[in-house]
């Protein structure tokens, strides 16, 4: 804590992107929850509070251009920072025709194919064997590119985990596999499910490179990322890394989470992925407070924005209940 | 008599038959600590312990798996199913061995177990989360399927599930946990394979099971005002089929409304008035019209997802249908 | 014209396609090194490689999510399932996310592919390896399913279904796969969607698809002798459904028997009946009859497998009921 | 080879079990592959020569009466090391309503409530559930059985495998997992769809012990069966094993298997269990080659007379196809 951290590798304007990010999907996930207060936002809504360094850092590491996103229903912090606008992303949490899926698809399934941001799905572990398949589609054409799938600590569990990791390897698909282990699937803390504690022991049983990081410093895991995708593209290998973090909200707005002690989130607060980064700036002297409020005002006023483009958005007509079904 | 909610009325039963039978436990997501996503199971871990009350990974497949060769082993295991939306990925160990193991054992080895979970919409869940899967069940012999719509027949249909020696299915619904009704503190169980007649009529059978119930209860009130009077049977066990009480209503009523929350095509519904229209061919005055969810998945938008769905109104324009009216 | 084996209609179908779009792939369970279970793909890794015809795991699941991933990135994947009996634990990734993902992406995504095999039951296989499981797809929004009778509806359907861009489920049969029949050398497709004539008629409509078509025609020999003229409607597609051309018949004919080897409870037959019974009430003679198998898993003992399954004697007699015939 | 094996810890007469049920096992396949070819048997006939000290050695480490069988399709073997009779297995593969499943479940589906032998399963990997709820019924009734599910190199790529090993660590059932690896799953050699050579890293995954054994030698297979099976009573855990072996016919009866080298399979022939088993026997003088023989006679006749059984048996009547269906 007392110690520095030294900066100096990292560009500014860089580390100011990382930040107002973070800040961005905070503000953001706080006012979706407001207005899901106001029944302007139903059904499932699972934010992201607490987690904000996983998909930023992550993703950071990535180019969109080339490189591909898959997460599952707690995904507006992913939508945001495959650079989503919230606009677009509030409007569809709304329900409305200029949601970026047309309001049909809702908080659990944001899409954005100009972003590579292929989902968003609902059902836990769904989507990794469809991830491996976006891999698969890459190294069919002999593209250059990676594909994140995120998953949490209650996914991993599931049969398609262990079908695609093998099929991965098995083809050399380049794809990185980052369990979210944010402690809890639902209310389930995830060592009472789980025959082990730290899952990278997993990425074994598929000759796989598996490494478990620390999830609320964003510039580890940029670095780790970075460092595992740069892995895949050279060797031509899938790898799993699993990513310690921590939500604060329950599991979705409808749980309270009675489940964990107030001194549990606590603690973990201490070690908040915006406070971190911040700090570790101003210690650098790469960020004011002025300049951090600034940030934060600014994220604030956006996430604002987004809701009043939601409200002035219309409704998807009727007719568009029967469209989309085939094409 | 005491009015209980149809969440509690489903607790009781578990908590009776697991007081009466200890080879009685329940399995699943959510259902020890956390008292059940939707609490149906609150206060059991309690009662029972976590012998008998156990929390699950998320692995429809592998516990469904487990429940079955449990059961095969001689237990009573109940498996909930966080919803009927997540036990697709499930459906391998219920078609393939718990609906075929006695039969593929020459009769040796039954499979004693209760499937149960909310099925059909709720609200603005989107399509992955609001299907009405009954379809994928009633279609396999080898197990049992029961849709109660009321605390009452919740409560002793799933007592008789569980005292069933086969497999059997309980679909339950989000939006009817909430629902309440009279249930009387005695014990009684409700024979899975009877249909009941949740209103007489004489104008027109409105055959219907599960959440749109209320719908059709609502829409024989307002048809009632117009002079029409509406039976409705409530199929309440959809594998096995009651149907001498559907087709005696409509051979008394000669005309037949099938409301169903899934889709349409290959449906319950569908089943339905192909038996109708088979079994009472000389005493319909009119096609038998269905009710259904169009043929869409579901939206998240709620107006959207409202007009995808029966309604009282789409029930009285088709009971208006099938009596030539305006 | 040349005349081939079905189950090289179907090979033929998938070289020329895979010929034709280099992003045409094709992945599945023996299918590349083995030349398929059934010997469909025969050749085919010879002439397009490992990179295009490729050998997975026995994981159903796993596969049929990575087509539904790469469907959804640009590529348009042929899924091959060994038998539709193990694609129940692939289930999921199609109704879930194949079916699904063009409207919760509001239009955005679209997954142009192809999931194939044996369907229904072969010979001596009992329970868990001879089930006809339509019911379980043609129920769900969001995909097509085809189920040809002939090489030529084989190949021109499959092709048909590898240039669609929406998931199209290609149900053929191990029984099948030696029928011979005329296929044109010059390349053809047959659209999805429409129902064939078999057969022309004027008695009564034998409505039907996949494997029991040859014994609907066997049956409508015979009851030619005796001076019965039966049409048959092959339905070919069953998602989406004919309906025109089924009414037609039935409105020509007055009289319907519909021949599905699958359950008979929610099944496409009685689908079919009741669009029927419904669509064409002022033109039925009599009511529609169904011959589907029984509504038991399937035994291993040949007699009784056989019992379980339509046959020419249960057609004739279902149409000579719908006759009054003796 | 020159070296002689002491066979001294062992008892002749468990010895000479040991050797009889493998040359039962393997006449009687030897009698099911002959009336496969005269259509007295039909469908899918998995033959289990070359593999006979697997089944028989793990076997013989069990107590049926507490303890549990389960595999896949390729059962007649394990349902004769239960005790199944060869009349009532026969007379299943013959369709016949005198066969252990009468004539409803055929080779795949061989069932005995006395032997505790619960299946015989036609989907691959579908078993390992179940097994794992009988272990499961084991822990609740707090039995001291154990249960043994077989399964191949192919099923252990189905997520149903990772889901069930996760689930018995966590609530310590007793219950050994065997991957019978065979090498090849139908026409495909293990490695080219699996991710790794050894099966029994998969283990670390679930912190359960793993280990690798040869499975052509039945004393091996029964010392380690044995050892692990007591490790699982006394420590209350799951436990996995890998046993390497082979089999020298083709999958099932319609496969040719031109996917081996004909050298490849004469290589595994000189490994075979029985010649060991006999040899070992031999040099430790506890049996002649007259003994031997007698034994085979035996074993021969036995066969022979499960085919009469079966011939002379009544098919089920019809009035049995809608029995079963529900009790
Ligand atoms: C197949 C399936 N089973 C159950 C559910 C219900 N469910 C939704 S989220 C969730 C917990 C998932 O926890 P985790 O994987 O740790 O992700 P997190 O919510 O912590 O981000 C469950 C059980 C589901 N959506 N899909
Ligand atoms: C779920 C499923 N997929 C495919 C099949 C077809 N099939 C039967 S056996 C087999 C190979 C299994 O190989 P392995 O697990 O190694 O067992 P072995 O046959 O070698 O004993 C396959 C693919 C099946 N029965 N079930
Ligand atoms: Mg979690
Ligand atoms: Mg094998």
């Amino acid at each position: 804590m007392g110690t520095t951290k030294d900066l100096s590798k990292y560009d500014k304007v860089f580390l100011i992107k990382l930040l107002t990010d973070m800040v961005l999907i905070r503000r953001f996930e706080e006012k979706s929850a407001q207005m899901y207060g106001l029944q302007k936002i139903g059904g499932f809504c699972h934010l992201y509070i607490g987690q904000e360094a996983v998909a930023v850092g992550s993703i950071a590491a990535l180019d969109l251009s080339t490189d591909y996103v898959l997460t599952g229903y707690r995904d507006h912090a992913h939508a945001l920072a495959c650079g989503l606008s919230p606009d677009s992303v509030m409007a569809e949490l709304f329900g409305k025709e200029t949601g970026c899926s047309r309001g049909k698809g809702g908080s659990m399934h944001l899409f954005d194919v100009e972003h590579n941001m292929l989902g968003g799905n609902g059902i836990v572990g769904g989507h990794i064997p469809v991830a491996t398949g976006v891999a698969f589609k890459i190294a069919y054409n002999k593209e250059n590119g990676v594909v994140l799938c995120f998953f949490g600590d209650g996914a991993i569990h599931q049969g398609a985990f262990h079908e695609s990791l093998n099929m991965a390897k098995i083809w050399n698909l380049p794809i990185l596999y980052i369990c979210e282990n944010n402690q809890y699937g639902m209310g389930t803390m995830f060592k009472r499910v789980s025959s082990v504690d730290d899952f990278s022991v997993m990425a074994s049983s598929y000759s796989m490179p598996g490494k478990q990081i620390d999830g609320m410093d964003v510039l580890t895991v940029y670095d780790e990322v970075s460092a595992m995708t740069e892995h895949i593209r050279n060797h031509k290998t899938p790898a799993f890394m699993e990513i310690k973090t921590y939500r604060y909200k329950g599991h979705s707005m409808s749980d309270p989470a009675k489940y964990r002690t107030k001194d549990e989130l606590e603690a973990y607060k201490k070690l908040d992925p915006i406070v971190i980064l911040k700090n570790d700036m101003i210690d650098n002297n790469l960020l004011t407070e002025d300049e951090f409020k600034e940030i934060d005002k600014d994220c604030k006023a956006k996430s604002a924005e987004s809701v009043k483009f939601a409200e002035n958005s219309n409704e998807p007509p009727l007719s568009s209940l029967y469209e989309d079904v085939l094409v | 008599m005491p009015v209980i909610q149809y969440r509690e009325a489903l607790r009781q039963a578990m908590d009776e038959e697991m007081a009466r039978d200890e080879t009685v436990f329940l399995m699943g997501e959510e259902v020890a600590q956390y008292n059940g996503a939707y609490k149906v199971s609150k206060g059991l871990l309690d009662k029972f312990g976590d012998r008998r009350v156990i929390d699950t990974p998320i692995t429809e497949l592998g516990f469904t798996g487990i429940g079955t060769g449990a059961a095969m082993a001689g237990l009573r295991p109940i498996v909930e199913w966080m919803t009927l939306n997540f036990a697709i990925l499930a459906l391998d160990q219920v078609i393939n061995n718990a609906a075929k193991m006695l039969y593929m054992s020459g009769g040796k080895l039954n499979i004693p177990i209760v499937f149960r979970g909310p099925n059909g919409p709720a609200e603005y869940l989107a399509s992955q989360h609001s299907q009405a899967l009954q379809t994928m069940l009633v279609h396999v012999p080898g197990i049992k399927v029961v849709a109660p719509a009321t605390p009452y027949d919740a409560k002793g249909l799933l007592k008789s599930a569980i005292r069933d020696n086969n497999p059997v299915v309980v679909l339950e619904a989000e939006m009817m946990y909430a629902w309440t009704g009279e249930v009387p503190s005695e014990e009684f169980l409700v024979p899975i394979g009877e249909a009941d007649i949740k209103r007489e009529g004489t104008d027109v059978s409105i055959i219907t099971y599960s959440k749109p119930l209320k719908m059709a209860m609502e829409a024989a009130e307002q048809l009632a005002q117009q002079n029409i009077s509406a039976e409705i049977v409530d199929l309440r066990s959809l594998r096995p089929l009651d149907e001498k009480t559907i087709f005696e209503s409509v051979r008394k009523t000669n005309r037949a409304v099938i409301v169903d929350e899934s889709w349409p095509m290959v449906s319950v519904a569908s089943h339905v008035g192909y038996l109708i229209s088979s079994q009472c061919f000389d005493y319909l005055d009119a096609p038998v019209e269905l009710v259904t969810s169009e043929d869409v998945p579901m939206p998240y938008n709620h107006s959207l997802e409202l007009a995808a769905q029966p309604s009282v109104d789409k029930i009285i324009k088709a009971v208006k249908k099938v009596l030539y009216i305006d």
